[in-house]
């Protein structure tokens, strides 16, 4: 496990002193919010922050170390699977863990990735470079209250981003504003991306476009696109008994 | 017509003689620029066959259309007001057969001779408007009503410059009569020489483009085509429509553009006419032998593929304006266009 | 109709009846078209039956004879005034189906004034016209041979009307710009 | 970009924002108009929830998730082998693009390299796919305005492209190629000779484009000073490829990190247009076509001999660790972070897919357009539904 704070130990041969500079940089004006980072020489960077510094990093890397292109935004959950190998082995339904049984088991692997983490759910996320080139991998850890500061104040491009790791781990974001699923349906229990989550979803849930297993919607759900300007309630009630007849 | 026979029909025989022809006036030219124009040319146009299966050259693939449109369910949508929904079609469909009364085929070849023959067919081709309107409200879907307010729009603003663009063959003409104007480019002269008559395309070619693009727009083409855009909304007016219903917009949209060419044909090329030294060549009457009646459908008949290749050519060839630019075209270029043009012939038919 | 005019104006006096069904089966459409206009619950089929009306008019021109004056009917008021009012109406969101607040307390009042019309317009008509018979051929009688109605309008129009035909260009010029100020945002 | 440029585009974006307000304080009341999910437009199931005033735009809402087949689990239960079938699926007209990025980041895990001749055909296959795709484009675009004509072209010519990767891979549209050290086959006899001509065909094409609807003065109408995104915002939104390409940034993946691929063997240039518009977008697309055929041209006259394989162990199974890996893919930059613990699975792949971050921008786009100028707008940033759901 690369330890905090003295990437240089380790480094074997090959020193990258842009990736160095930059870490530095980071450091300095970060202090203690920075908990460890990691460096392939020639390749990558990675830096973890403390949870509650993470917009202020986003801020920071924008707007003073011109990372202006933001790439992605996303999450990890680093609990074992409980499935297995391959998710869909034959485990009972009805003895798989719950998530708040899985949550609290959650005691860390030993195998959390570059610059480690302490807790379950890790927010990963890169930005970029164009006067260096150098992409820059942050990552910070989301504690038991699933939460945490959002970017889109500094990149407005993280909304979907974050809307996605929402529906997919259940992650809060703060002040984001704007929660809604990006792809589920509205309805949808549970985290799919979450590693306590069986990859049978239709086994577990019926799946909406089953017919038989759902009775088709007699009105249609209130959305936003339903408000219809030129067919109105009594234009439909008006004009039934004229198709009946 | 009764008097190609020399026999005196009854009011009732006749009338229902013509009513006939009507369709056969409608529906055929129809029929063919479909297959020659939409389904082969284009086809060429866009390195394909076109269709290849339904008799030599697919030539029957109309008929095999009609017939799949004819069988398809009837499909009145939920919401719709069906009898506006059910009645829209109709209307713009008697659009189009108004506009084929007035045209003159022949000396004598010809369903009505009004007076105001050119005025009546400006008038009554603003009627479709009506039914795109009725088709675009009654349908109950947002694209369909977007699709009809840009239609009455569009159409709106193009009906003024067609009118203006045939103002300066009336006043070149002197008359509003279809067979009148016939008649003076069958009668008129360039510089002196009779030989090929005065077709009003070589002094109103102005006029001509004007009018062809009011056509294009009248007809909701491409570049015009904002009403239907496919890409944006799907088929506008004509978007909840199927089966037969959707069949008399589709030949009210064909059969009116080959109407418009019919027009065109009539005001600038010389409608029926020939040169006239070929006509005298043929018979000592020139063109008021009676056999014009039957050469003059021909005649007309080639001068409109002529036209509708103009007009399917750009068709299948531009993208769309935008509605803001296509107002602007029209206030901006065209009727200031057109009314030079009026002003130019003005002053030169009293000149010379 | 159309054939019926050519009919018509070559004088086949014999069949004079046709064109009189022609008319009452034409007003009676019209009648009733201008009853379910003032009744229906509907802006779009008030617009509709009122298109109807008018095109009953034009048809009535051209059983006169007037042809030039069902040709413009058609494209003013159908063309034009109808497919204005009715872009009009669907712009404002014109529901389908019935609206309830189209009713209200003053049609008694509007019925009064239509039938008062109405009989002032009949008295007014019949006193004028009471015994006329229409002429089978509707070039009136005392234009110049070879001179066809459009052009008699026209010379009318330019001649004797001309003041007249001037005031009301000005007046609709005014009204357009009028239109204009009024549209203008800024 | 020039400070004159910026001005401009700014004071136009204020301009736009402005008049979206003024018409919301004037009429409150307006239409929702739901374009999509299935619309020609949309070039799948992306379903745009827009509120107008007339047909103006006050607020533009995409749904999408119509075809979300989580491929970011189904990953996690696959061996890396099996993860580029999958992922195959993502970009469908560009396939063989989609695989790159991921062998290539499983191959830095593993610390492997593919030799040349396999980094060359690889980049050869890679710029295939960006042809493929970006042809189809280049017609497309065409239809989305109202000319049918040029996407029957696009289909056309396309066709010479896909023979050629069917006949090197065996699939036209997912070759499923790439292995983890090298590539699966040699190319075949003669296919080098087969391609040249097929990418003539495609330059061809390129000219005919160019003046059928660049030369057109409608086309031009239509787009010029159309969804306008600044360098600032576009980077900020994550666009990539010739989206922000032709906002005058100057970037390109595959010149300044070409990790795994032969782009530094070769002489090419990265096309930029300083407007940032709808126009630029599709220009710098189609010199980016043609820009590739040089490129294939040149790789294929230079292709070294050699072996297509590295060794590997004939059980893959990847070391701990975590890489990230993009390239720049037809629709801009993908990439893929890996995540492994060592199994023959990857613990965990975040595919980073350029569309789903290019159209991320339409709320912000859209603001105070037209609803033709929608259309080219989604058209011109060119995205593909599975590029989005994943």
């Amino acid at each position: 496990m690369p330890s905090a704070d003295s990437p240089t130990e380790e480094e074997v041969v090959v020193v990258d002193e842009a990736r160095d500079a930059l870490l530095e940089a980071i450091t300095a004006e970060l202090g203690d919010a920075v908990v460890a980072s990691h460096i392939l020489p020639g390749k990558d960077l990675w830096v973890r922050v403390a949870n509650d510094a993470w917009s202020d990093t986003a801020d920071y890397l924008r707007n003073r170390q011109r990372f202006r292109f933001f790439s992605w935004l996303s999450a990890i959950d680093w609990m074992q699977s409980p499935f297995g190998r391959s998710l869909d082995a034959a485990v009972d339904i009805a003895d798989a863990p719950t998530e708040d049984a899985a949550e609290s088991e959650y005691t860390g692997t030993g195998a959390d990735g570059y610059t480690g983490g302490e807790t379950r759910f890790q927010v990963i996320s890169r930005v970029h470079s164009l006067t260096t080139q150098i992409g820059l991998n942050l990552k910070v850890d989301v504690g038991d209250d699933l939460s945490i500061g959002t970017w889109t104040k500094t990149y407005p491009g993280a909304d979907w981003h974050e809307r996605e790791v929402h529906e997919m781990f259940g992650i809060h974001f703060e002040d984001h504003g704007d929660m809604r699923n990006l792809y589920l349906p509205t309805d949808f229990e549970g985290f799919p991306l979450r590693k306590d989550f069986p990859l049978m979803a239709r086994l577990v849930k019926p799946w909406p476009g089953i017919v038989d297993v759902e009775p088709m919607p007699e009105v249609e759900e209130p959305e936003a696109g339903e408000e219809s300007s030129s067919a109105s309630p009594s234009g439909a009630t008006t004009s039934n008994p004229e198709d009946a007849s | 017509m009764s008097a190609v026979f020399a026999v005196e029909f009854a009011f009732w025989q006749s009338t229902i003689f013509k009513l006939l022809l009507a369709f056969v006036a409608v529906l055929i030219p129809a029929g063919g620029t479909v297959y020659m124009y939409l389904f082969k040319m284009v086809s060429f146009m866009q390195s394909r066959l076109g269709p290849m299966e339904a008799g030599p050259y697919g030539s029957m693939q109309l008929l095999a259309e009609v017939g799949k449109w004819a069988q398809k369910e009837d499909i009145v949508p939920t919401n719709a007001d069906r009898r506006v929904f059910v009645a829209a079609p109709y209307v713009v469909l008697i659009s189009t057969f108004l506009l084929v009364l007035v045209v003159p085929f022949g000396p004598d070849a010809m369903f009505v001779n009004f007076d105001t023959g050119i005025f009546f067919a400006l008038g009554v081709s603003s009627v479709s408007v009506i039914g795109i309107l009725m088709a675009g409200w009654a349908s109950a879907s947002k694209y369909s009503l977007i699709g009809g307010l840009r239609a009455a729009g569009q159409l709106i603003a193009y009906e003024l410059p067609l009118v203006l663009a045939v103002v300066g063959v009336v006043v070149q003409a002197g008359t509003l009569n279809m067979q009148g104007i016939v008649r003076a480019q069958i009668d008129g002269e360039i510089f002196g020489f009779g030989g090929l008559g005065n077709p009003y395309f070589f002094t109103q070619f102005i006029g001509l483009f004007i009018f062809l693009v009011a056509v294009q727009a009248e007809l909701a083409q491409s570049p015009f085509d904002m009403p239907i855009a496919e890409s944006e909304l799907v088929s506008g007016y004509m978007t909840e429509y199927s089966g037969f219903r959707f069949l008399l917009f589709f030949i009210g949209e064909f059969a009116t553009a080959n109407i418009f060419a019919f027009l065109a044909a009539t005001l600038f090329l010389g409608g029926w006419g020939i040169p006239p030294f070929i006509a005298d060549l043929m018979f000592e009457a020139g063109h008021d032998h009676w056999a014009f009646n039957l050469i003059g459908p021909a005649v007309m008949l080639t001068k409109m593929l002529l036209i509708t290749f103009v007009i399917y050519w750009v068709r299948f060839t531009y993208p769309r304006f935008r509605e803001d630019q296509l107002q602007t075209f029209a206030w901006k270029f065209l009727i200031p266009l057109a009314l030079v043009n009026i002003a130019v012939t003005g002053v030169l038919k009293v000149v010379f | 109709m159309m054939a019926l005019l050519a009919q018509q104006t070559e004088a086949v006096i014999e069949t004079a009846w046709i064109p009189n069904a022609f008319f009452f089966v034409i007003a009676a459409v019209m009648v009733l078209a201008a009853l379910k206009m003032v009744s229906t619950k509907n802006v779009v089929h008030a617009a509709l039956y009122l298109l109807i009306v008018l095109s009953g008019v034009a048809a009535v021109y051209i059983f006169l004879g007037a042809e030039f004056a069902a040709a413009t009917q058609i494209l003013v008021y159908l063309g034009a005034i109808m497919v204005l009012l009715l872009f009009g109406v669907m712009l404002t969101r014109a529901k389908l189906g019935a609206e309830t607040d189209l009713d209200h307390d003053q049609r008694w009042i509007g019925a009064l004034v239509g039938a008062s019309l109405l009989a002032v317009m009949s008295y007014s008509l019949w006193d004028a016209f009471g015994g006329d018979k229409l002429p089978a051929d509707p070039t009136p009688q005392d234009a110049p041979t070879g001179v066809k109605n459009t052009q008699l309008v026209a010379d009318e129009i330019f001649s004797t009307y001309l003041v007249s035909f001037e005031v009301l260009s000005v007046l609709l010029l005014a009204a357009l710009i009028g239109a204009v100020v009024v549209a203008r945002r800024d | 970009m020039t400070a004159v440029n910026d001005r401009r585009q700014m004071a136009y974006i204020a301009a736009q924002a402005a008049d979206a307000r003024v018409n919301l304080e004037l009429e409150a009341e307006g239409m929702t108009l739901n374009i999509g999910p299935q619309h020609p437009a949309t070039h799948g199931t992306l379903r745009l929830v827009v509120q107008l005033d007339g047909e103006q735009v006050i607020h533009a809402d995409p749904v999408m998730g119509y075809m979300h087949r989580g491929y970011e689990k189904l990953t996690e239960v696959r061996t890396y082998p099996q993860v580029t079938t999958l992922i195959n699926r993502i970009d469908w007209l560009g396939s063989f693009a989609n695989e790159v990025p991921f062998i290539l980041a499983a191959e830095q895990l593993m610390g492997i390299e593919a030799p040349p001749r396999a980094q060359w055909i690889r980049t050869i296959l890679f710029e295939l796919a960006r042809i493929a795709n970006v042809t189809l484009f280049l017609g497309d675009m065409g239809v989305q305005l109202g000319a049918v004509s040029p996407v029957f072209y696009a289909f056309r010519d396309r066709e010479y492209i896909l023979n050629q990767i069917e006949s090197a891979t065996g699939g036209r549209f997912h070759p499923n190629f790439d292995r983890i050290g090298g590539i699966k086959d040699d190319l075949p006899a003669g296919w080098i000779a087969e391609t040249k001509s097929a990418l003539k065909e495609i330059r061809d094409f390129c000219d005919e484009m160019e003046d059928l609807i660049v030369g057109n003065e409608i086309y031009e109408a239509r787009t010029r000073g159309i969804g306008i995104i600044p360098a600032d915002v576009g980077l900020s939104y994550g666009l990539t490829g010739a989206n922000i390409r032709a906002s005058g940034v100057d970037w390109d993946v595959r010149r300044d990190n070409p990790v795994g691929l032969a782009y530094d063997q070769v002489d090419w240039k990265v096309w930029t247009h300083p407007d940032g518009d709808s126009f630029a977008r599709y220009w710098v697309r189609l010199q980016e076509t043609r820009e590739s055929c040089h490129i294939v041209e040149q790789l294929l006259d230079g292709l070294p001999a050699g072996p297509i394989m590295t060794k590997v162990p004939r059980i893959i199974k990847v070391p701990e660790g975590e890489a990230y890996i993009e390239t720049e893919n037809p629709l801009g930059v993908m990439g893929y972070y890996i995540v492994s613990q060592g199994g023959l699975e990857p613990f965990r792949v975040k595919i980073r897919s350029a569309s789903f971050s290019n159209i991320s921008i339409t709320p912000w786009l859209l603001k105070g357009t037209y609803v033709p100028d929608v259309i080219t707008i989604l058209a011109s940033l060119y995205f593909i539904l599975g590029d989005i759901d994943r």
